[in-house]
């Protein structure tokens, strides 16, 4: 008997702690819906909207929540913004979805964690005559007329934005580059299972070896086979005088990121290193602790670039660790997403509203059109 | 005689009245999300929505219930699946496999990882719990490796390869719900009715008995772990056909939901004891749940919350249950 | 005779369906032996653990020097002075000797655990006890006997005043017996007070002072030792004699065919070099004491434990028996000493343990054939006289004899025609006992030969045509059941020992 | 003494874990020149501090026959709850920690009380606590990653308890102190205190040493309330190493440290183990982790040769019962 009791209270005591972290503020959508009623008094439209974002893993995704409270704020609409636990919890994301169509809201922003899961959802929502507005990824496969807008970065040319402004530094280093004395470039990749991650990754490889090759260097890339293969132009790696290693940990953590980096920081010939999204570009930071080989200055060590931002991030390029990011603008994606969604929902016709990668640097970091987005 | 005679009774009594508590469980949590929705969680669409994304843990569930039969675990059966998925998803969008070849390679892997942790336990006497965390490392790095760490989208409907999705539903029709009844229905008769599963719950019971009764003990209970295979790899073409996309390095999530829906139907952690309607009814339960938490507008953390507190109710009802009785 | 130290009286326990003890009255003398008897379930470990806080009590008084008490564990308990040294061994076995011996009471330095002190204290004691055993062995490394010893030298480093022994001579040789002895009676000098429980009437007799039965839960009566006889006792344990004149002649011809042959049979230390032979239609007893190898012998020729060499003839044909498969097709069926465990599936009914063995003649298809399976469990249970409301009914449920029943209904369902039991009566009532004898006799008339371990001299003289008797590992002897006498038995078992 | 004899055999297994330590060093060292470098010592010692901690807390459930599998996602449910209170609720560092650390107590308490006053079996009892945890953290926090303060602020000064950079920029991995101190004193506890004794005795034989007047139901609940408590450390530890806590992350961490028990000689039945043999364990287990992607394999094999060498472990003693 006594142990009966105990049991019910052990569970009565769990499910209380659960009932409180509920109430003061557990998940975006408590405090979504809540400043929705708020608001009610501006210039309501009295919509109703389905946010689907990737996971609140990363504070990435604070920032966009951010937006949309402004949009809702501004707009006097109502959204109710979930996600799965994890950015690779493809499964969750597609019941979510499903589920976010049998509310029948007026309309659904979408971030896709994977792409192509989620093309049968969509069909669904078409048929619900439900418009759906992507938002930090498109869906290339979308069925026609599903998806009446994607306010997206173009990933291809964010990555790019990193090597563009990376190269200038290493230049003078690249040019130095022989046979006999090559030169690395690593790049730390997320388990390439999103589309724009690895569109992303891509495309700093692209750019990075058409700048190379554009000095008159043969470059090879090595590393996880995916990229080695999907990557035109490369030569051999003992032809080479620039090597691009790619390395793509086991799973996201950043524990395993930090192992891949430091594989990377511990050659000599490495000078330059570019994680190519949070918790990557934590990990070179991380892998930096203990090798302590980072540098702005090329000839005291290697140069490293990230992307997005959050605290250690920022804190490393004031620190003059990394020479500067890419920045997406969460925040206005998801401004622009609810904005777009109510457009749709009074019946103007919208268009792809493409956002930026912006590289910034120590000096830049406090400008109008970076400091919102810089998220902790 | 007569004390026993009302012991009997009162076991009989029970073992129904398991199932109706159950079911009437499901029932009340039906209604109450229903209610709490308001009403929108009775659609018919909706109905049919949850059932497509949960056959594959009902295989994963039905798998296990096997190998818990035996008064073992499997705690690989999440990534296995994914690695069976991955694998032959590979296969087939990178080299080309046809893709008839690669559903029966899915369910392949899934019986070539039956083989090796069933002799592993079997036949080495290794604790089961070592060897699902063993082959789990091992199921999560041979995929990982054999698809350079990239995701795997199996074809969608409207390709040519697409027919594999009407495994889960073809026009409205829910065939999938027909395939994990009967193949349901196959279980339950192999567990209750056949030689394999009278061995394998007997030595679940007592494996000592078991053997000193001339049965070749290592063999059934390697088959447990085959059959369990079997299904993960069966589990792995619905959840492509449900979801189309897998990643390397994931899956560890399905394990806890499939071992809940076994352990609340009613089998039984040390072995001997195991009911597959139960297992059904149970990742029903499961599942209603996770879309009910979700249909709340509930994120997915207060899902597994839950489901970790009600399985904990449901496996200190059993023990309790057993307790009494001795 | 010294003054009563515990009286226990009108003691009250049920367990649901069991009326466990009732009212029993116990009464225990400080320097006094007082040996507790009575059959199988008769309540007397219960009691004993009423007494020491394991069970709760459901009514009823212990008086301890004087004082009502009721301990709430055995912790409580051994402070009190009253200490058990149990019927199944408590060892922690990776632990060593002395950790063992104290452990719940260590000796400390600090939070630090003295582990030096402790073997120092350990080696004194059993110094004292004039046991040797080395306190920093570990403890799964000695033999049974000697962590017997380990289990008294525990109890008596408690300062007990009261020592109850639970079956402490069931896993010791003779010798051990001897020193156990030794160590009581020094005990008896300290004026410390010993309830004995056993069924072992001779040592009964050289050991104890008064003798306590009980039977079916409730207190029979008491008898001073030295004025009764052991029909005496035997007659208030079960309420009638049963004590039966042994066999004095075999009935099987001397030329009946041998039905298996084994010829130099070695596994470890516990069979070495061990021959026999098995005629058609008869029991051919084993005796020896416990630990002699019997049951080593058993296990190895059935295939449940590798053995070394030896080779086994069925019927005059060499067979490889490397599993218990190969030897239940060859029509080896063995009852194990512990059906609990080895024999039976508790959880599955009758029916299901019925035809365990030969599920292969139970298909239909790929299919059990249910009906089928019921007819032949109901056949054995009516030609067994099972007593079970039905086939469908759980094993578990069943009391010890006719759980026997169920797995002797197996091996028939298997048509072995070579049934070896191992300790057929152990746990079992006397009435059930009786019908197993009988089972047993209609078993050999039917032309099945029987191999019986059994540690009871009575069942090996009253049931055996043939007697091969074994000690330490050893088969030391070969007798006629017409020449066999308790004498000559207990002579070839302990052969080496003296 | 008594336990040279007692653990005679597991000297052997320990003497035998540092062999293989011994070889994977030298096989990299040779095999990868950037291997044999202090700054990749530092790393292994790195990755090693949150496994290391989670293996001495586990080692106690496991040796009393169970196993804690909520250690994985606990630690960064505990480190993202203490990381929220330190960066959005503004309170100290140092309470930060301690709830991180309290946390990870009580979610110890709560296994405690499933395992040894419900009797619930200890896999499953603890993988619901593992799900639990999984969801714990980020619903308390609302759901978002969150990043502790980094080493350079003052608030960071607790991750030099881990490592510590000289003026020169020199690394020194102080974390290894922490943990051979943390080592020797569980080593004490394990062999020399009542705690470890009992530990060891449930492990052995619950119901005789219940019968020994022990209150095992105490000791048993200790044996996870240890547990829990050092994953409340491990907690601390990665978010020293790690300073970003992501939600949904951390199951599978267990596996290391359940590995690295396992691999160092602890045995999957309970009853016997040694705090060290855990610690060599869990070296292994990390030099497989940092040493494969540097001989040119890819992460994953890592999880592949992980699989492999816990199996072995274990038919080692399989084979070794069998002679």
């Amino acid at each position: 008997m006594k142990k009966k009791v105990l049991a019910v209270l052990l569970s009565a005591a769990m499910v209380l702690s659960l009932a409180a972290c509920g109430s003061n503020g557990g998940g975006g959508d408590d405090a979504a819906s809540d400043s929705g009623t708020e608001s009610s008094e501006g210039g309501n439209k009295g919509y109703s909207f389905q946010m689907i974002v990737k996971s609140f893993q990363s504070t990435y995704w604070q920032a966009a929540i951010q937006g949309v409270e402004q949009a809702k704020a501004e707009l006097g609409v109502e959204v109710e913004a979930n996600g799965p636990a994890n950015e690779s919890d493809i499964a969750d994301q597609v019941q979510m979805l499903d589920d976010a169509i049998e509310k029948k809201p007026d309309g659904i922003a979408l971030a896709a964690c994977d792409t192509k899961s989620v093309v049968d959802s969509l069909s669904k929502a078409l048929e619900a005559g439900i418009p759906v507005v992507c938002f930090d990824t498109g869906v290339d496969e979308a069925p026609e007329g599903s998806v009446l807008a994607t306010v997206a970065t173009d990933n291809v040319a964010a990555g790019a934005v990193a090597a563009e402004n990376m190269f200038p530094v290493i230049e003078e280093k690249v040019k130095a580059a022989t046979t006999d004395a090559k030169v690395r470039i690593g790049e730390v990749n997320q388990d390439a299972t999103a589309l724009n991650i690895q569109q992303r990754g891509q495309g700093f490889i692209d750019k990075m070896l058409e700048l190379c090759t554009g000095a008159g260097k043969k470059v090879a890339v090595v590393g996880n086979e995916f990229y080695v293969n999907a990557t035109e132009g490369k030569v051999d790696e003992k032809e080479a005088e620039v090597i691009i290693e790619v390395g793509v940990p086991a799973q996201t953590t950043v524990d395993l990121a930090s192992t891949e980096a430091q594989k990377i920081m511990s050659k000599d010939d490495t000078i330059a290193i570019f994680g190519s999204n949070q918790t990557t570009a934590e990990g070179v930071i991380t892998a930096n602790q203990t090798l302590n080989k980072l540098s702005t200055d090329p000839e005291k060590g290697i140069i490293g670039a990230g992307f997005d931002a959050g605290t250690p991030q920022k804190e490393a390029i004031t620190n003059g660790q990394f020479i500067g990011s890419v920045t997406q603008s969460p925040l206005m994606m998801g401004y622009e997403a609810i904005v777009t969604l109510t457009k749709v929902a009074d019946g103007e016709s919208v268009s792809d509203i493409p956002m930026d990668g912006y590289w910034y640097t120590k000096d830049t970091m406090e400008d109008d059109n970076i400091a919102p987005n810089l998220y902790d | 005689m007569k004390v026993e005679k009302i012991k009997q009774n009162a076991f009989v009594k029970k073992v129904g009245f398991n199932r109706i508590v159950l079911i009437f469980v499901l029932i009340l949590m039906y209604l109450a999300f229903g209610a709490l929705t308001g009403g929108s969680f009775f659609g018919v669409s909706r109905i049919t929505n949850t059932l497509n994304y949960v056959y594959f843990l009902g295989f994963l569930s039905l798998g296990v219930t096997f190998v818990i039969a035996t008064g073992g675990i499997d705690f690989s059966i999440g990534p296995v699946m994914y690695c069976c998925a991955l694998v032959s998803g590979y296969s087939l969008i990178t080299y080309g496999v046809p893709m008839t070849a690669s559903l029966i390679m899915s369910v392949l892997i899934g019986v070539v990882f039956g083989v090796f942790n069933g002799y592993l336990v079997a036949y080495w006497k290794v604790p089961p719990f070592i060897v699902s965390m063993a082959s789990m490392n091992i199921a999560k790095g041979i995929a990982a490796v054999f698809t350079k760490t990239q995701s795997v989208s199996w074809p969608q409907s409207s390709t040519a390869d697409g027919w594999y999705r009407n495994f889960v539903s073809m026009n409205g029709i829910p065939v999938g719900l027909i395939i994990f009844l009967a193949v349901s229905v196959i279980c339950a008769v192999v567990l209750n009715k056949t030689k394999w599963g009278r061995y394998i719950l007997c030595l679940g019971s007592n494996e000592e008995a078991v053997r000193l009764s001339g049965v070749n003990v290592k063999k059934w209970k390697m088959l447990a772990y085959i059959i369990c295979g079997t299904l993960v790899g069966i589990a792995s073409i619905f959840f492509v056909a449900a979801y189309t996309t897998v990643q390397p390095g994931y899956g560890d999530q399905y394990n806890n939901e499939a071992i809940a829906g076994c352990v609340m139907g009613g089998t039984s952690m040390v072995g001997g004891l195991a009911s597959i309607s139960g297992t059904v009814i149970g990742v029903i339960i499961i599942s209603l749940l996770q879309q009910g938490i979700l249909a709340l507008g509930f994120t997915k953390e207060y899902q597994y919350i839950i489901t970790g507190l009600i399985v904990i109710a449901a496996v200190y009802a059993d023990v309790s249950a057993r307790r009494r009785k001795n | 005779m010294g003054d009563i130290i515990l009286t226990m009286k009108g003691i009250d326990k049920s367990f649901p369906g069991v009326h466990a003890l009732d009212h029993v009255d116990l009464e225990v003398r400080k320097g006094e032996v007082l040996a507790l008897m009575g059959e199988n379930g008769a309540g007397k470990s219960t009691l004993m653990k009423v007494l020491t806080g394991i069970y709760k009590k459901d009514s009823g008084t212990i008086t301890y020097e004087g004082k009502e008490i009721e301990f709430k564990n055995t912790r409580e308990a051994q402070d009190a002075g009253i200490v058990i040294v149990h019927q199944e061994l408590n060892m922690l076995g990776h632990l060593t000797v002395a950790q063992n011996l104290f452990i719940g009471r260590e000796f400390k330095k600090g939070i630090r655990i003295d582990d030096r002190k402790m073997n120092e204290e350990a080696k004194k004691l059993f110094d004292r006890l004039n046991v040797d055993i080395d306190p920093t062995e570990t403890m799964s490394h000695l033999t049974v006997g000697k962590q017997q010893m380990c289990e008294i030298a525990k109890a008596v480093s408690f300062d007990a005043k009261v020592i109850i022994f639970d079956e402490p001579s069931a896993a010791l040789t003779e010798s051990e017996i001897e020193e156990m002895f030794k160590i009581i009676r020094d005990l008896k000098k300290k004026d410390i007070a010993m309830v004995y429980i056993s069924h072992r009437m001779d040592e009964i007799k050289v050991i104890t002072d008064r003798v306590t039965v009980m039977r079916d839960g409730a207190y029979v009566g008491t008898l001073i030792t030295e004025e009764c006889t052991k029909e005496d006792i035997i007659n208030m344990m079960v309420g009638r004699v049963i004590y039966e004149e042994p066999k004095t002649e075999s009935a099987v011809p001397k030329d009946a065919p041998v039905v298996l042959k084994v010829e130099h049979l070695n596994a470890g230390r516990m069979v070495q070099d061990v021959s026999f032979e098995l005629r058609k239609g008869e029991i051919l007893g084993f005796s020896g004491l416990m630990g002699a190898g019997r049951t080593e012998t058993a296990r190895a020729l059935f295939g449940a434990d590798p053995k070394e060499s030896g080779d086994i003839y069925v019927n005059g044909k060499k067979v490889t028996i490397n599993n218990p498969q190969d030897a239940v097709n060859c029509g080896i069926g063995y009852l194990s000493e512990d059906r609990k465990r080895y024999g039976i599936v508790v959880q599955k009914t009758v029916a299901e343990n019925t035809t365990m063995a030969s599920m292969q003649d139970f298909m239909n298809g790929i299919f059990i054939d249910k009906k089928k399976e019921t007819e032949i469990a109901d056949k054995y249970v009516e030609a067994l006289a099972t007593k079970t409301p039905g086939v469908d009914q759980l094993v578990v449920n069943l009391s010890g004899g006719n759980q026997q029943k169920v797995v002797i209904a197996k091996w028939l369902t298997r048509n072995s025609d070579i049934l070896i039991f191992d300790e057929p009566t152990r746990g079992i009532d006397v009435g059930a006992k009786n019908e197993i004898y009988k089972l047993m006799n209609k078993l050999v008339e039917e032309g099945k030969s029987i191999i019986m371990i059994s540690s009871e001299m009575t069942e090996i003289l009253r049931m055996s045509d043939r007697i091969v008797v074994m000690c330490e590992g050893k088969k030391t002897g070969e007798l006629d059941i017409s020449e066999a006498k308790q004498e000559t038995i207990m002579n070839l078992a302990t052969r080496e020992i003296e | 003494m008594a336990n040279k004899k007692a653990f005679g055999g597991l000297k052997g297994r320990e003497i035998m874990v540092l062999g293989i330590i011994a070889i994977m060093a030298i096989l990299f060292s040779i095999l990868s020149p950037t291997f044999r470098t202090y700054p990749t010592l530092v790393s292994v010692l790195d990755n090693s501090y949150y496994i290391t901690l989670m293996a001495l807390g586990v080692t106690f459930p496991l040796i009393t026959g169970g196993v804690d599998l909520s250690i994985g996602t606990g630690l960064v449910s505990y480190a993202l709850i203490g990381g929220y209170l330190i960066v959005h609720q503004n309170v100290p560092v140092a309470v930060g920690i301690l709830a991180c650390i309290g946390i990870g107590l009580l979610i110890g308490l709560f296994n405690g009380a499933l395992v040894a006053l419900m009797d619930l079996p200890p896999f499953l009892a603890t993988l619901c606590t593992c799900m639990i945890t999984r969801g714990l953290g980020p619903a308390l926090c609302g759901g978002f990653g969150v990043s502790w303060p980094s080493a350079i602020a003052e608030a960071g000064a607790f991750r030099k308890i881990f490592k510590f950079t000289t003026a020169t920029g020199t690394v020194i991995p102080v974390g290894i102190i922490s943990m051979i101190v943390l080592v020797i004193i569980m080593s004490f506890v394990l062999d020399h205190t009542r705690v470890g004794r009992y530990t060891i005795a449930i492990g052995s034989n619950k119901e005789a040493t219940r019968l020994a007047g022990v209150n095992i139901k105490f000791y048993h609940v200790l044996a996870y309330v240890i547990s829990g408590f050092f994953a409340g450390l491990a907690g601390v530890a990665y978010a020293a190493t790690y300073a970003t806590i992501y939600p949904g992350s951390g199951a599978g961490f267990e596996l290391d440290a359940i590995g690295g028990a396992i691999v160092g000689g602890v045995s999957a039945t309970g009853g016997v183990g040694t705090i060290f043999g855990s610690f060599l364990g869990v070296i292994v287990i990390c030099l497989m982790k940092v040493g494969l992607p540097f001989i040119g394999l890819q992460a994953n094999w890592q999880q592949i040769f992980t699989g492999i060498v816990l199996i072995a472990a274990v038919l080692i003693d399989v084979v070794k019962k069998k002679e």
